[in-house]
């Protein structure tokens, strides 16, 4: 519980390398700032570095080596209303939550100048001890969190050990898999990613990518080819074209080069990624 | 219990867990000899012990997870056997280890309840993505309006961390009673008591209302 | 040559090919060295010499195979070991039908433009088991950081779904229209998910089927 304040936006890695939290004008964001002040451009990355208002709010309290239990509400709502009036008036979309807690604070706030009420029923909690609750919730999962990244994981720490299979009796039987199910499953995620609005996906003839892949595996490793290689004559005119659709896609997402030593010599192709 | 045949049941056991590349539990072990040839329990328990042994000095050890046994290469030599992966092994998002913290520790609990702890809005697509790898469940709905879907961790969540029970996880820190922050608080106000701050003393009292809580496995079990 | 550096290497070599699962050549293994620290050829060498002797009367043996050494379950245990997989697998997940209609219409794609589209992370495992079915392929890597690898289907895959070619599969256009089946298939689909989740309450139990999802992996590995 006793992260110093420069640690709170740091993603946690194994190894202790420091993660920049971004690049901002071509420098990398190490450190969350020290004061008040934060470049305009840093504001926005400053902001998503934050999983919300009570992350915000525990990253200005530890910063001044503040007791949760006995923070100044004044001073802290005073920095927090700050930080969300400078990117207001950035005009950068600031989350809702945001606003509820800066709604909540100054209720805080508010109440704490009025003179207390003795009431004889204590039903109605202390706003100032509710916050203080959920800060206190919210610190003790986000540290939970970060102990569960340090723990050690497969793929990272720990690999599973596995041997080849000798030859075996019986050969094991794969799930079969329906064409209607492998289109309903594209339908899905087309759905989700809200694909159908663009019209780039639906012009795309499929053959075109076939060959593209077809290119690809036969330019694996650092070979050059011969650009003429790439076409089967036999294939008649249609082929030659899906090939050379396929050439131009590929050069135009920058997978293959195409080059040529000298005028009227030899093209070459080969994948980008052999250089 | 002829040695031989001890040896023989603890070489079918690495090769059946070599072979099957994830944890395989004593049941399932005994399962892969026929009726009559099926070790007792304790004898497959027995080999197992002797098969941790054999490991020893050797690139792999034999680890209990969740769901049984597993062989494992050594998490020493870990640096080594990661460069034969051209990826480097995924990270995750503060957002996606928060929400898996909460399901880990408060389950059951619905995406509603992890919301409130975490003041903001918990994407679908974490919940997506903890569901895919398998290490959060539904295990059943609240029943309030909307009848919220409830998680839990799983068996392969447990097995993914090395861990054999929910137990293993790293102690919750605690949290003080409310009544408690609100006398504090009320003390502080009227200035009755200058207030001396012993973080240990605070620390080591308990909590009545989330004692339950700190031990997950007493919410499982 | 020191005998406990050798034993290290021996170790760290035994690591490597249980991690990989697939034959490793003597300078894939040497190249898992930092360069000050790299073995020579003849050393490593030796050290496979000494771990195939300590496989000696162990479930699994190292063998010599064209594109270098693997360890291998002894072929005396496969009758144990078949019975692993005697079982019948289950369906494959959502997870893995989305990824693979992926690869299929927009191939040659890396995991992290499949993941970008699927708003998700796709596990190793789904990857390894299309690979393993040999319905997608490796076909390059993309010229970024990391070199991702560009996946493809395969031959096997338009054989399996009797097509000749890909621009046999039905046109983007049709499947916007798979609403009405799609509604079927997904009533279907949630009946099955429902009466799992209503096995909630068995949390603790051990039974290591309850996972909430049909996973390939676990009858496939």
């Amino acid at each position: 519980m006793t992260d110093k304040p420069e640690e709170l936006a740091k993603a946690p890695s194994k190894s202790g390398e420091q993660v920049p939290l971004a690049l901002v004008s071509g420098k990398p964001l190490v450190d969350m700032p020290k004061d008040l002040y934060i470049p305009p451009d840093a504001l926005a990355v400053f902001l998503e570095s934050f999983e919300g208002p009570l992350d915000l709010l525990l990253y200005l309290i530890r910063r001044q080596n503040m007791n949760i239990l006995e923070i100044d509400v004044s001073e802290i709502t005073r920095q927090y209303m700050e930080y969300i009036g400078a990117v207001e008036s950035m005009r950068f979309e600031l989350a809702a939550e945001y606003l509820v807690m800066a709604a909540t604070l100054a209720e805080i706030k508010s109440r704490m100048l009025l003179p207390r009420q003795d009431t004889e029923d204590d039903e109605e909690l202390d706003p100032r001890a509710e916050l203080i609750r959920r800060l206190q919730q919210y610190e003790r999962f986000k540290k939970a969190a970060e102990d569960i990244d340090q723990m050690p994981r497969m793929e990272r720490d720990i690999f599973s050990g596995s041997a080849a299979l000798p030859k075996m009796p019986s050969s094991q039987p794969h799930p079969e898999v329906d064409m209607k199910e492998l289109l309903l499953a594209l339908h899905g995620v087309l759905k989700r990613a809200d694909l159908f609005t663009s019209h780039h996906v639906e012009k795309e003839r499929l053959s075109t990518r076939e060959r593209m892949s077809h290119i690809l595996s036969v330019l694996q490793g650092d070979r050059f080819v011969t650009f003429e290689s790439l076409f089967t004559i036999e294939e008649g005119r249609l082929g030659v074209v899906v090939s050379f659709l396929a050439v131009l896609e590929l050069v135009k997402e920058q997978l293959i080069e195409i080059v040529q030593a000298e005028v009227l010599g030899p093209i070459h192709v080969r994948t980008r990624s052999a250089s | 219990m002829n040695e031989e045949h001890l040896a023989r049941i603890q070489a079918i056991a690495e090769a059946a867990l070599l072979a099957a590349g994830k944890p395989l539990s004593v049941e399932q072990l005994r399962e892969l000899f026929t009726e009559d040839d099926r070790p007792p329990r304790q004898v497959m328990e027995h080999a197992l012990v002797l098969l941790e042994k054999a490991c020893e000095g050797r690139g792999f050890e034999l680890r209990k997870v969740a769901s049984g046994y597993r062989l494992q290469v050594r998490e020493e030599f870990a640096p080594w056997v990661a460069r034969l992966f051209e990826e480097k092994p995924q990270r995750y998002s503060r957002a996606l280890l928060e929400t898996l913290s909460l399901i880990a520790y408060r389950q059951p609990i619905t995406r509603g309840e992890i919301e409130d702890i975490r003041g903001v809005t918990v994407s679908s697509n974490i919940i997506r993505t903890l569901l895919e790898r398998e290490w959060v469940r539904v295990v059943g709905h609240r029943d309030v309006p909307g009848r919220p879907a409830m998680y839990a961790t799983t068996k392969q969540f447990l097995d993914y961390f090395n861990l054999t029970g929910l137990d293993e996880l790293p102690p919750l820190s605690e949290v003080r009673d409310l009544d408690e922050i609100g006398r504090e608080i009320e003390k502080n106000m009227q200035g009755e008591i200058q207030f001396e701050s012993s973080q240990g003393e605070r620390v080591s009292q308990g909590d009545p209302q989330d004692a339950p809580t700190a031990s997950p496995e007493q919410t499982l079990h």
